[in-house]
C-alpha cells in the first residue's frame, strides 16, 4: 500500500493546533476585542495583517538561510534547497496577502491604498524579487542545478533588499510631506488586543511550518519521481539495446 | 600539468546521464589510459556525444561513477573544464570575428604566442585569405578547421572530439589523423566519435562501440579491425 | 588582467562590427525619451522628470545590451570554450562587465545630451563634475548587475522574459540613486548639490557590492545543464 | 461595525488564500504520492 499523502502525525498535530488557534483569533478579532481609540474598527484588519507580514518576512529569512546552508554543503543534500523553495512559495503568497490587506487598512486609516513609505516600498520589491526567484526554480532541470542556480538568486536578494531599503529611506527622507494620519500601524494595544495579535502570530507560524513541511515534501516527491522515472527509462533503454543485438 | 590520478584519463563506471528525463547514457563503463587514442563508434542517438559532454563536465552525472583526469565528476564537474578540450557539434566560434581572431583569442586566454596561432592555422591548411574571413562567412568545413586550430593552441590534456572528420576534405582528414596521433605522442589523450567504420579501424588502435547508451564492444588492435 | 582586457576587447570588437548599439539600442532609447515626452505632455513636468526618464531609458536599454552580450556567447556555444580556457571565471565576468560599461557609458552620454536638447535640462559649472561622476558610477553598477543577471539567464530557456523580471528589482536602488543625483546635477530645486554627492556614495557602494558579488557568483552560474 | 466590508475582505483574502494553498498542496501530494514507492519517502 502506498501512503497517499505527505502528512505525518507531527504535521497533523501542527495543522490541528493551527486551526484551533486561528479559530480563536478570528472570534476574538471580530467579537471580543474592542475597537481601537485611534484606528477604530479597522484595527481588526491588523490581527490578520500583522501575523501575515511577520510570516512573509520569516519566510524570506528562512529561504536566505536555507540557501546559505545549501551553498555551504555545495548542494550535496537537496533538503536545504527544498526548504528554501517551499519557504519562498509560501512567502510570496503571504507577501501578496500582506500587501493587499495592508492597502485595505491604509485606505481606511490613511485614506489611500498605497503610500510610498520605505517599509511598503521595500516589501513590494521583496515580493517582486521572490516572484523572480520562483520563476527560476520553475525551470525544469536537474535538481542539483536548480539548487545551485536558485541559491545564487536567493543570496543576491539578501544583498539587494538592504540596498533597496536604504535607498528608499534616503529617498523618502528628502520629501517633507505630512502624513495623512500620524500613525504607521504600531498602535498602543491593551492586554486582550495584544494577546489576540500574539495568538495570530503563533497560529500563522504554525500554518507556515505546516505549509513548508508539506511543500518541501512535494518537491522531494517530484525529485523522487524523476529518479523512479529514470530507473524505468534506463531499464527500457538497456532492454531495447540487447533486443537490437540479438535481432 | 601533472595530476594525481596516475595513468587513467577517463574512468566511467555505470555512468548514467539524463537529459530531460531520458537516459542518453544508460550505464556506460569504460576506462581510457593517458596517451591513448580512442574512437567511439555507434549509430545516431547511442550516446556518443553525451559521453563526450559528460567527460567535459558539461552535463551532470545522474548515476554511477565518472572520473576524468583525477576529477570526480559527481563531486565537481566544473573543475575538469580547464583540463579538457571539447569540440562539440557546435564550434564555439564568434561569427563576427575572423578565423584568425578566433584562434588568437583562445591563444590570448591560455597564454600561447602568436607563433602558435600561425602554426596551428598552417597545420590545418587555413590559408591567409581564409584567416581574415569572418567565421560566420566560412564554409562548415572551414569553421571546423578553425575550431580544431583553437583546440591545438589550447594544448588540453584530454581531447574530446565530436565527429571531427565530418565536413573535412580528404587532405584535411589525413592531416587531422596526424594531428591526433601527434597529440597522443606528446602525452594528451584523445577520444573522438565517428560513424565511419574504416576510419575508426585504420587510424585508431582502439575502438569502443556504443549502443543504447551503453558500451557494447571494446576492441584494441595494432593493425586495425577487420569488418 | 590579460583575460579581462582580452574578453572586453573581443566583445567591443564584435560590437563595433555589428553596430548593434548604434543601429538598434540608441534609436530605441531615444524613442523611449520621445514617447515619454508625448505621454507626459507638459514641458514643466518633463523638465522635472528628465533625470528619472533618462535612467529609465538606460535601464530598458541595458536589458537589450545584456541580452546581446550573452547571445554572442551562447549562439555557437563559445561560452563553454571561453570558460574552459580561463582559470578564473571572475575575470571573464569583469571582462564582459568592462565591455558593457563602455557601451552603456556611450549610451548614457547620448541620452544626457538628448535630455538637454529635448527636455531643456541644463548643466553648468561644477554640476558637470557631479553629472560625469554619476554617469560613471551608475553605469558601473548597471554593467556589473547586467553581466551578473545576464549570466544567470544565459543558459536558461525563456530568458528574454526572465532577465527584466530578475534584474529590474535589483536595479531599483540604482535607479533611485542615479535619478536623484542627476536631478541635482540638472539643477533641480528639490535636491541640492551636496545631496547629489550623497547619492553618488550610494552608487559607489552599489557598484562595489555587485561587482564583488558578481565575480564570486559567476562560476556556479555558468554551469550548463544540457 | 464600521467598515465591515474592508475588514471582512481582508480576512477572507487571508484565510482564503491560505486555505487554497493548503488544499492545492494536499491534492498535489495525493497525486504525486502514488507515483513514488513508500520505501524511498523519507517521512514514511
Amino acid at each position: 500500500m502506498t501512503v497517499s499523502s505527505t502528512g505525518t502525525p507531527t504535521t497533523r498535530v501542527i495543522g490541528g493546533l493551527a486551526l484551533l488557534i486561528t479559530g480563536w483569533v478570528v472570534v476574538s478579532a471580530f467579537f471580543i476585542t474592542p475597537a481601537d481609540s485611534v484606528q477604530g474598527d479597522s484595527v481588526r484588519i491588523m490581527y490578520a495583517h500583522v501575523p501575515t507580514a511577520w510570516i512573509a518576512y520569516l519566510a524570506f529569512v528562512t529561504t536566505a538561510i536555507a540557501s546559505g546552508f545549501s551553498v555551504a554543503r555545495r548542494h550535496r543534500t537537496l533538503g536545504f534547497d527544498r526548504v528554501a523553495g517551499a519557504s519562498a512559495e509560501v512567502g510570496v503568497l503571504f507577501m501578496a496577502m500582506t500587501l493587499i490587506t495592508g492597502s485595505l487598512w491604509g485606505r481606511l486609516t490613511w485614506g489611500t491604498f498605497w503610500q510610498w513609505d520605505p517599509r511598503l516600498t521595500t516589501t513590494l520589491f521583496l515580493f517582486v524579487t521572490y516572484v523572480g526567484y520562483l520563476a527560476v526554480r520553475r525551470i525544469d532541470t536537474d535538481p542539483r542545478q536548480r539548487a545551485s542556480r536558485s541559491s545564487v538568486i536567493a543570496l543576491l536578494a539578501v544583498l539587494e533588499i538592504p540596498l533597496v531599503h536604504f535607498s528608499v529611506v534616503l529617498w523618502r527622507s528628502l520629501h517633507q510631506e505630512a502624513s495623512v494620519l500620524n500613525t504607521d500601524g504600531d498602535v498602543r494595544l491593551d492586554g486582550l488586543m495584544l494577546f489576540t495579535l500574539f495568538s495570530g502570530v503563533v497560529a500563522f507560524t504554525l500554518i507556515f511550518v505546516w505549509l513548508v513541511i508539506h511543500r518541501q515534501r512535494l518537491t522531494t516527491l517530484s525529485d523522487l519521481e524523476r529518479v523512479v522515472g529514470l530507473d524505468a527509462a534506463i531499464t527500457a533503454r538497456r532492454a531495447e539495446n540487447s533486443a537490437g543485438v540479438t535481432a | 600539468m601533472t595530476s594525481v590520478a596516475g595513468d587513467t584519463a577517463i574512468r566511467l563506471a555505470d555512468a548514467v546521464v539524463a537529459l530531460g528525463g531520458f537516459p542518453a547514457l544508460a550505464g556506460a563503463s569504460m576506462s581510457v589510459e593517458r596517451g591513448e587514442l580512442v574512437a567511439l563508434r555507434g549509430a545516431n542517438g547511442t550516446g556518443k556525444s553525451t559521453l563526450l559532454r559528460l567527460c567535459a563536465g558539461l552535463v551532470p552525472l545522474a548515476r554511477g561513477g565518472a572520473t576524468v583526469l583525477g576529477v570526480d565528476l559527481a563531486d565537481d564537474r566544473v573543475a575538469v573544464r580547464q583540463l579538457v578540450g571539447l569540440l562539440g557539434h557546435r564550434n564555439g566560434l564568434y561569427a563576427e570575428l575572423t578565423c584568425r581572431e578566433n584562434v588568437a583569442f583562445t591563444a590570448q586566454l591560455v597564454g600561447a604566442s602568436p607563433n602558435d596561432v600561425d602554426d596551428a592555422l598552417q597545420r590545418l591548411g587555413i590559408d591567409a585569405r581564409v584567416a581574415v574571413t569572418r567565421a560566420g562567412a566560412l564554409s562548415a568545413g572551414q569553421r571546423r578547421r578553425t575550431a580544431l586550430a583553437s583546440l591545438i593552441v589550447r594544448r588540453a590534456q584530454l581531447w574530446l572530439l565530436d565527429e571531427p572528420h565530418a565536413g573535412l576534405d580528404t587532405a584535411a582528414r589525413n592531416e587531422l589523423d596526424v594531428i591526433l596521433r601527434d597529440a597522443t605522442r606528446s602525452g594528451a589523450t584523445v577520444l573522438y566519435t565517428t560513424h565511419e567504420v574504416d576510419r575508426a579501424g585504420l587510424a585508431t588502435p582502439r575502438t569502443v562501440t556504443l549502443s543504447g547508451g551503453c558500451v557494447t564492444s571494446d576492441v584494441s588492435s595494432k593493425f586495425g579491425v577487420a569488418q | 588582467m590579460n583575460t579581462i582586457v582580452a574578453v572586453a576587447k573581443k566583445d567591443l570588437r564584435i560590437e563595433w562590427r555589428t553596430r548593434t548599439l548604434l543601429a538598434r539600442v540608441v534609436p530605441f532609447a531615444l524613442l523611449v525619451l520621445v514617447l515619454f515626452a508625448v505621454a507626459l505632455d507638459s514641458e514643466a513636468l518633463l523638465l522635472r522628470a528628465a533625470a528619472g526618464l533618462v535612467w529609465m531609458a538606460m535601464l530598458f536599454s541595458t536589458m537589450l545590451v545584456v541580452q546581446r552580450a550573452f547571445d554572442i556567447e551562447t549562439s555557437d556555444a563559445a561560452m563553454d570554450s571561453l570558460l574552459a580556457c580561463t582559470a578564473q571565471p571572475s575575470r571573464v565576468f569583469y571582462g564582459k562587465a568592462l565591455s558593457l560599461f563602455v557601451q552603456l557609458f556611450a549610451l548614457a552620454a547620448v541620452l544626457v545630451t538628448a535630455a538637454v536638447v529635448l527636455y531643456g535640462a541644463s548643466v553648468n559649472g561644477n554640476r558637470v563634475v557631479l553629472l560625469v561622476t554619476v554617469v560613471v558610477t551608475a553605469t558601473g553598477g548597471l554593467a556589473t548587475v547586467g553581466t551578473l543577471y545576464g549570466a544567470v539567464v544565459a543558459n536558461m530557456t525563456g530568458r528574454d522574459s526572465l532577465l527584466p523580471l530578475l534584474a529590474l528589482p535589483v536595479l531599483a536602488p540604482l535607479l533611485i540613486a542615479a535619478s536623484r543625483a542627476t536631478e541635482a546635477a540638472f539643477g533641480s530645486q528639490t535636491i541640492d548639490l551636496a545631496n547629489g554627492w550623497a547619492w553618488v556614495g550610494v552608487l559607489v557602494v552599489y557598484a562595489i557590492v555587485f561587482g564583488s558579488a558578481g565575480a564570486a557568483a559567476f562560476s556556479p552560474l555558468t554551469e550548463s545543464d544540457s | 461595525m464600521k467598515d465591515l466590508g474592508f475588514i471582512l475582505a481582508s480576512w477572507l483574502i487571508t484565510l482564503g488564500s491560505i486555505g487554497m494553498l493548503a488544499v492545492v498542496t494536499t491534492r498535489q501530494a495525493r497525486r504525486l504520492s502514488t507515483r513514488v514507492p513508500d520505501d524511498v519517502k523519507p517521512w514514511v
